[in-house]
């Protein structure tokens, strides 16, 4: 594919860019310091929760005050949606085929930054290897009534897309039957490793494997289960967004995103790279040894509320 | 030019029937004005209005030709120059003496070394000296009361209004800051709108007294109109102890009493045999030892009471009618001794029977 | 006026300037910072709740009125509401009453209880007490079960849990208005009592507590409120809980696509709870009187509690240790921790702090953010709220009281719904660019934070006697001189506390400023959420001890400075921020 | 049972010289004792003290033989079984009139029918029937402070403690309501302290009066004692108005003023040729339009002062001493008219002239 050029002329003219994204603070601000290293480009960094990005941006938006050039969201549904309504910019940078396909719009209006392993993950300790489940439908087993935790997808977009697909694939009875076995709820990823970690609860149904990649480093005996019925990898999507006040800056952070040096930085704290030639991080199985379940976001992006009503119900 | 002027003043309180009706006044430039009534008739009221805290229901006050209180409206306290001396004293608890009676001067931009002298010069008009640092709370309720007079005098405005302001102060100190007052209304001109609950000093201290009642103004005049002169029964019986003696008119300014027949100036106009009320204060009767003898009455002495610098007795008439006396202390009567009685008819009022008495309800 | 002006010359120009007055002046700003702060958001707010893209409809209301999942989440907040608010007023009252008019002993550990237990973020704390009475691993539980063998499991995941964490930060709002207004009660009215045979606590319970009835209510009106609106522990201890209320089901609304109609409708309904809450407290004011700073300088005096000071004092001690020393040792433990839930003793470190103070950048810089805009934002809803409050209790004039419910609405409003209220609004004014600026922070923090002061101010007002005011005027004290020197003087403890009152919450806003921070006005609690967001829950513990001892430091400070001389003259006068 | 026995009770407040210094008071069961001073000699703090509300620096108080106060602790006022009426009134503005008055009762759980009726009763004592449902705020000075009054009265206790109960009501309810007191003592065998500036009030209300000045007890008597032999100028000075009439002690009984002598039973005891000071009242002088004759003293009238039921005139005598008379209005005499007077020397008081001068700081 030939790979649109970036004016870094104009770029450095520019001088700076705004970049609104979800990424980890402190690799967020690792990225943009590499950025403006390599090219003298500053980068003012709008850090916060994937909503609150996107709801930022959309008040701008529809009070036609873009102050961001960049966008990177934990949604790929809603990267779809603003895609379709025009907010992004199509670019295809150098390396763009380098990028897992289902990572990417086949258009070039967003680029995934990295994908988020959903796995089930536990307590090595307190789980014997024999006990473990295997498969997404493993946990509805009464042996593992009152030791599991997931997120509330009405807080957090992973989980609308994990809850979404696996009530596809299995309906909702498989939540209810969750729900019979006791399941905790809490509102984001944070609370799931957390409560793993003091062992209030032991197994995460579907949560951030990122969460406890940390933890594990510094010693705490985490077992992540990639299930065999299909693990969900779902992509951080970046965009350029039009009308931003840094056109060509924007453009070449946007290459840079996917530069082979900033993607070596998401294996080393426990994420995939979106590309399909950097190494999985340290451990983890690679992309093509996964079983990948595959995820139809236009349909999620239709059902949302639907899906959160519908849980909401089983969970009360 | 501060000549204040009432008329048709109204105001009730929200539920309660009006504490203040159609009252008229005029309080010419210098006066001492005093309202004087029972509890709860209305006095703070008026000073209140007066002052312009409150707007009137109806009717207007007048200072020189300027309305400064009308249903429409009212100007604002800060702009009408006057003072005030409040009846809880309202003195600033976080201010001490010395900043509390400032605080006027301040305003009015005295230099601070004259401001300083005039604070203590008022404060030791007032025996407070020494006690400038000291705040309200350190103090006692007739101290924390002169600090309030202190506070209103010692900026000299033009009216200074003032409710019960010795009330907490004993009868020394009572009698020197009345002088006081008196002098500072002589030597400044300021015209004075007093309230006191303290018949004797209304007499002594104005040039002109209001008798209120119930809301309403039942005598305006000076006080010697008021005390001998009082317009019905209930001017009658506030300003001071007063015996209604039963008796009848007997055509002209003659009045009978018990059989004693006596001239009265104000019998004038009554029916002859119509049955009157004589309004006679204790000290218009005089007691003796002499017995009847067709001009004097005659009783019966069934209490006495010592009051210091005049001695109170309670004689029964041959009627059954009680009457109060006073003599001075060098002249003495035992309860139980048969008295003659003469009253002084020319210093009593006469009112027909039928008028309303004075309610007790206040 | 008019015939006045007519009836004389001399009126006119009196009447001419008393309408270009300061009094005018401030009244007529106060009254129109509070349209422009609150009324137009929140009519925003209503329009949004009736506008969808086919044009007026009632369908939010009709959703969200009869939607069982919304009307289950208002059942809650309202049994949580209502538990907090008496919880608040059970443990707030006899502290304030304790350390104002007793000589209860350790007054400074009691003030530094209420003043921490309203410090410490409510999210954090909720954590740290899911981490000692989680039910599996709760550390309390653990200690009761593993180690003393006893058969008791607390678990907080209940309403009763978040009962007892929400008022542990709700309590100092009763705590801290009913102790500034206690100091203000003339000791004469209690010994009244005591002389026709009342008991002390007797007094305290008839004479004392109702005589101060209008800061305990706005206490309590705050502590119903704001335990209704805390989004914070009610998704972190409700939602495991399985206990949805209103704030989260309107947070939910927010994530992408958001339902800004429906949010907004349920937002309203929340807005109606206030209003009534509102209108109840006034029904209960009404008519009657709580002057008890009169014209007669007021005295207070300890009451002798003998024997029973200490039993008071042990409850003192209990409720700190459940307010403050319990939560905050948990999160000084965690921050010192290298990752918690390993070995406490072996993963040991100063690393998070090192972390928060010399690498996370934005530290330091919104340390300085926050500290000046809730500096400023305390003081301008103070001030707004003496002015406003001065309006209602003091004038006559018409529409008082919509001023006051006016100035109640924001904080029965989701934090969230306040900002895109706000943001809306600000964005579409033309010509006025405050967006990304200090300014539009400020607005959202005064906006959101003004009842606090208003209440503080209202209540303090209700105890002074109006005739110290007119003593001024009648000397021809302007408005604003008497203000300055008489009325704001009088009140100031109440001013104090709802300095505090705002302030600390300031510090901590969250859900407005992550929508309206620039890189240049980045907050504390920004800062501290994306750390949050991302997992570090360490570093996060770390940043919040800083974060708060550098509020207490501020506090401290400002303390001093507003502390001027004693308002009753006794020394056993006491207010917040330590002991005298 | 009820008796109060004060002794050595000293007091001071912070900063402050004493308030109170070695207070000896014997106040007996079913006795009307009043505390009479100048602003500022310490009454409220006795009263205080009494109630409990303070601990004594030294000193004790002692009911009946049970000692409730002295330096090392107080019984709490709610066990005492006393009632106070407090000088600022101290009514709750939370509580309307009925529920300040019908508090007291509550607490002794009286029946709510015959709290009703007692609190009923004694609103009408202080005339306030009809305003039960009033809050304080809604009342005039006077009413609250009946307010008060009615409170503590209503539950009769053993002990009555009241700091200047009547300051606001006007002289004719005040009246009243001192005879209400009055019955009410003698009725219920209630032990009163009583707070009052009024001299008048104090002479006929109580048993004993205890005349207190800067702190310290000047004199401890009956009314008549107190008034009539003052134990010192103080005293005289306090207890209404007095004439210092310079003199000389002529040996023996004999006294003499201005070249006049007479008999004073208070001379005994003075050297002869001593200078002295014969405290004279008002009503111990007697004018009279005669001339000199070796018994009269002679003298110019140079003021007069109505004061309704007596005019005071001043008097300058030949010496150049003025005095201060006081005569029955249907004696009048008229300023610049030359009179004579005599002076009722058993009824006056006699101090050697170096004794300290009242000092009009309080
Ligand atoms: N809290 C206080 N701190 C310091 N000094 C005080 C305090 N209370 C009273 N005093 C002083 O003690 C003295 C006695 O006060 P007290 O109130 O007993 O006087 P009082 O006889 O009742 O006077 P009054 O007739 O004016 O009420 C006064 O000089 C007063 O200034
Ligand atoms: N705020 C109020 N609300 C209702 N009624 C009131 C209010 N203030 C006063 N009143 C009533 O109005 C009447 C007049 O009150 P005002 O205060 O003028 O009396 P006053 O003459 O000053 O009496 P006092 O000598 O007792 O002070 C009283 O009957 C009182 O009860
Ligand atoms: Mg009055
Ligand atoms: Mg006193």
């Amino acid at each position: 594919a030939s790979a649109e050029e970036v004016d870094m002329a104009k770029a450095k003219a520019e001088g700076k860019l705004v970049w609104y994204t979800s990424t980890a603070i402190g690799q967020a601000n690792n990225l943009a310091l590499m950025f403006e290293k390599q090219t003298g480009i500053k980068v003012e960094l709008f850090r916060s929760g994937g909503s609150a990005i996107l709801r930022r941006f959309m008040q701008e938006a529809s009070a036609g005050k873009i102050a961001a050039d960049v966008m990177t969201m934990s949604d790929p549904a809603a990267a779809d949606q603003l895609s379709e309504k025009g907010t992004f910019v199509a670019f295809k940078p150098k390396d763009f085929d380098k990028i897992t396909e289902t990572a990417r719009n086949k258009d070039g209006y967003w680029i995934a930054q990295r994908l988020n392993a959903i796995t089930i993950y536990m307590r090595g300790d307190k789980v014997p290897p024999a006990e473990r489940p295997k498969k997404w439908t493993d946990l509805t087993d009464a042996k593992y009534d009152g030791k599991l935790v997931m997120t509330d997808p009405s807080f957090t977009s992973v989980q609308l897309t994990t809850v979404g697909v696996l009530a596809d694939k299995y309906g909702w009875d498989y939540y209810e039957k969750l729900n019979d076995g006791d399941i905790m709820i809490v509102q984001g990823n944070q609370q799931v490793a957390d409560n793993i970690k003091r062992g209030e609860r032991l197994i995460a149904v579907g949560a951030l494997d990122v969460y406890i990649a940390a933890d594990r480093r510094n010693g705490h005996d985490f077992v992540s289960i990639y299930p065999e019925d299909g693990t969900l990898l779902i992509p951080s999507p970046t965009g350029i967004i039009k009308g931003g006040p840094h056109p060509n800056a924007a453009k070449a952070f946007a290459e840079f995103m996917i530069s082979p040096e900033a993607q070596k930085t998401f294996p080393e704290t426990g994420e995939y790279s979106a590309r399909v030639d950097m190494a999985p991080p340290a451990g983890n199985p690679k992309v093509d040894e996964i079983k990948l379940m595959p995820v139809d976001y236009e349909k999620l992006e239709t059902q949302a509320a639907e899906i959160k009503e519908k849980f909401n119900d089983i969970f009360r | 030019m501060a000549r204040i002027l009432i008329s048709g003043l109204t105001k009730s309180y929200t539920g309660n029937g009006a504490a203040l009706s159609a009252l008229d006044l005029d309080i010419k430039d210098n006066q001492f004005v005093t309202l004087l009534g029972p509890s709860g008739c209305g006095k703070t009221t008026t000073l209140r209005l007066i002052a312009g805290y409150m707007t009137p229901d109806a009717g207007t006050i007048r200072v020189g030709d300027r309305v400064i209180s009308s249903a429409e409206g009212v100007a604002p306290p800060d702009k009408r120059g006057m003072g005030m001396v409040f009846q809880n004293y309202a003195v600033w608890p976080h201010k001490t003496v010395y900043e509390n009676v400032v605080f006027g001067l301040k305003l009015r931009r005295i230099p601070s070394e004259e401001a300083r002298r005039r604070v203590l010069e008022t404060l030791a008009l007032v025996n407070l000296t020494g006690l400038e640092n000291r705040f309200p709370a350190e103090l006692s309720g007739g101290q924390q009361q002169r600090v309030a007079l202190a506070r209103s005098l010692v900026v000299e405005p033009e009216i200074l209004l003032l409710d019960e302001p010795l009330s907490n102060l004993d009868a020394k100190l009572r009698e020197r800051m009345r002088l006081e007052l008196k002098q500072l209304q002589r030597r400044t001109g300021i015209t004075f709108v007093y309230v006191t609950h303290d018949q004797a000093e209304a007499l002594a201290l104005s040039d002109q007294i209001a008798v209120m009642h119930g809301g309403k103004l039942q005598q305006y005049g000076t006080p010697d109109d008021v005390y001998r002169r009082p317009a019905n029964k209930i001017v009658a019986d506030f300003m001071g102890i007063v015996n209604f003696v039963p008796g009848i008119a007997r055509g002209g300014e003659t009045i009978e009493i018990d059989g004693v027949e006596m001239r009265s100036p104000h019998a004038g106009g009554l029916v002859p045999g119509e049955p009157i009320d004589v309004a006679v204060r204790p000290e218009n009767v005089r007691l003796s030892r002499d017995g009847a003898d067709g001009k004097r009455l005659t009783g019966t002495i069934t209490e006495k009471t010592y009051l210091g610098n005049l001695i109170e007795y309670w004689v029964q008439l041959a009627s059954g009618a009680v009457l109060r006396a006073q003599t001075h202390p060098l002249e003495q009567f035992d309860p139980g001794e048969a008295v003659g009685l003469v009253i002084d008819a020319q210093e009593s009022s006469v009112f027909p029977r039928g008028e309303a008495s004075p309610s007790t309800k206040h | 006026m008019s015939s006045i002006a007519a009836a004389s010359g001399v009126a006119r120009p009196s009447a001419a300037s008393r309408w270009l007055s300061l009094e005018t002046f401030v009244l007529g700003g106060a009254i129109l910072s509070l349209v422009i702060l609150v009324v137009l958001p929140v009519a925003s707010l209503v329009v949004a709740s009736l506008w969808s893209e086919d044009g007026v409809t009632l369908a939010y209301y009709e959703r969200a009125l009869t939607g069982g999942s919304y009307l289950r989440a208002l059942g809650n907040s309202l049994t949580l509401g209502a538990w907090v608010g008496l919880i608040s007023v059970i443990v707030g009252v006899p502290l304030a009453w304790a350390v104002s008019r007793t000589n209860v002993p350790g007054k400074p550990l009691i003030q530094a209880t209420a003043t921490l237990s309203y410090l410490s973020p409510p999210f954090l704390t909720s954590i740290a007490f899911v981490n000692l009475f989680s039910p599996n691993a709760g550390i309390i539980n653990v200690l009761l079960r593993d180690v003393l063998g006893l058969g008791i499991t607390f678990d907080i995941f209940t309403m009763s849990g978040l009962v007892f964490v929400t008022a542990l930060h709700t309590f100092p709002f009763v705590y801290l208005l009913a102790s500034s207004a206690l100091q203000s009660v003339d000791a004469s009215y209690e010994e009244a009592a005591q002389i026709l045979g009342a008991s002390k606590i007797r007094t305290a319970l008839t004479i004392t507590a109702p005589l101060v009835a209008p800061a305990i209510l706005s206490g309590t009106l705050l502590a119903f409120v704001n335990a209704i609106a805390l989004f914070g522990s009610q998704a972190i201890i409700g939602l495991p809980g399985r206990i949805v209320t209103l704030p989260t089901r309107i947070y939910a609304l927010f994530d992408y696509p958001p339902q800004y109609g429906l949010a907004a409708a349920l937002s309203l309904l929340f807005v109606a709870i206030t209003v009534i809450a509102l209108y109840l407290q006034r029904m209960f004011l009404a008519r009657r009187s709580y002057v008890t700073l009169g014209g007669k300088g007021a005295r207070s005096q300890l009451v002798d509690l003998g024997p029973w000071r200490w039993v008071l004092f042990g409850v003192c001690v209990l409720v700190c240790l459940f307010a403050v020393v319990m939560p905050f040792a948990s999160l000084i433990a965690v921050s010192l921790s290298k990752s918690w839930g390993l070995d406490f003793w072996q993963s040991l470190t100063l690393d998070n702090y090192r972390f928060i103070l010399f690498e996370y950048d934005v530290t330091r810089r919104a340390i300085l953010n926050s500290l000046v805009l809730a500096t400023i934002a305390a003081t301008a809803c103070v001030a707004l709220g003496a002015i406003i409050g001065w309006i209602d209790v003091r004038t006559k004039m018409p529409g008082r009281r919509l001023l006051d419910y006016a100035s109640l609405v924001p904080l029965g409003l989701p934090g969230i719904v306040m900002a895109v209220a706000l943001l809306q609004f600000w964005l579409s004014v033309p010509y006025i660019v405050l967006y990304g600026t200090f300014a539009i922070l400020l607005l959202a923090y005064i906006g959101r934070y003004v009842p606090l002061g208003v209440r503080a101010a209202n209540s303090s007002l209700r105890q002074v006697d109006p005739s110290l005011e007119e003593a001024a005027h009648i000397l021809g004290a302007s408005w604003g001189h008497t203000m300055r020197e008489i009325t704001l003087p009088l009140i100031r403890p109440g001013l104090l506390a709802g300095w505090l009152l705002v302030f600390v919450p300031v510090v901590q806003e969250l859900s407005a400023s992550i929508l309206l921070f620039s890189s240049g006005t980045i907050t504390l609690a920004v800062a501290v959420y994306n750390l949050y967001e991302t997992g570090y829950i360490e570093p996060v513990s770390a940043l919040a001890m800083v974060n708060m001892t550098i509020i207490v430091v501020a506090m401290l400070i400002a303390h001093r400075l507003g502390a001027g001389r004693k308002t009753v003259s006794d020394d056993s006068s006491t207010s917040f921020g330590g002991a005298r």
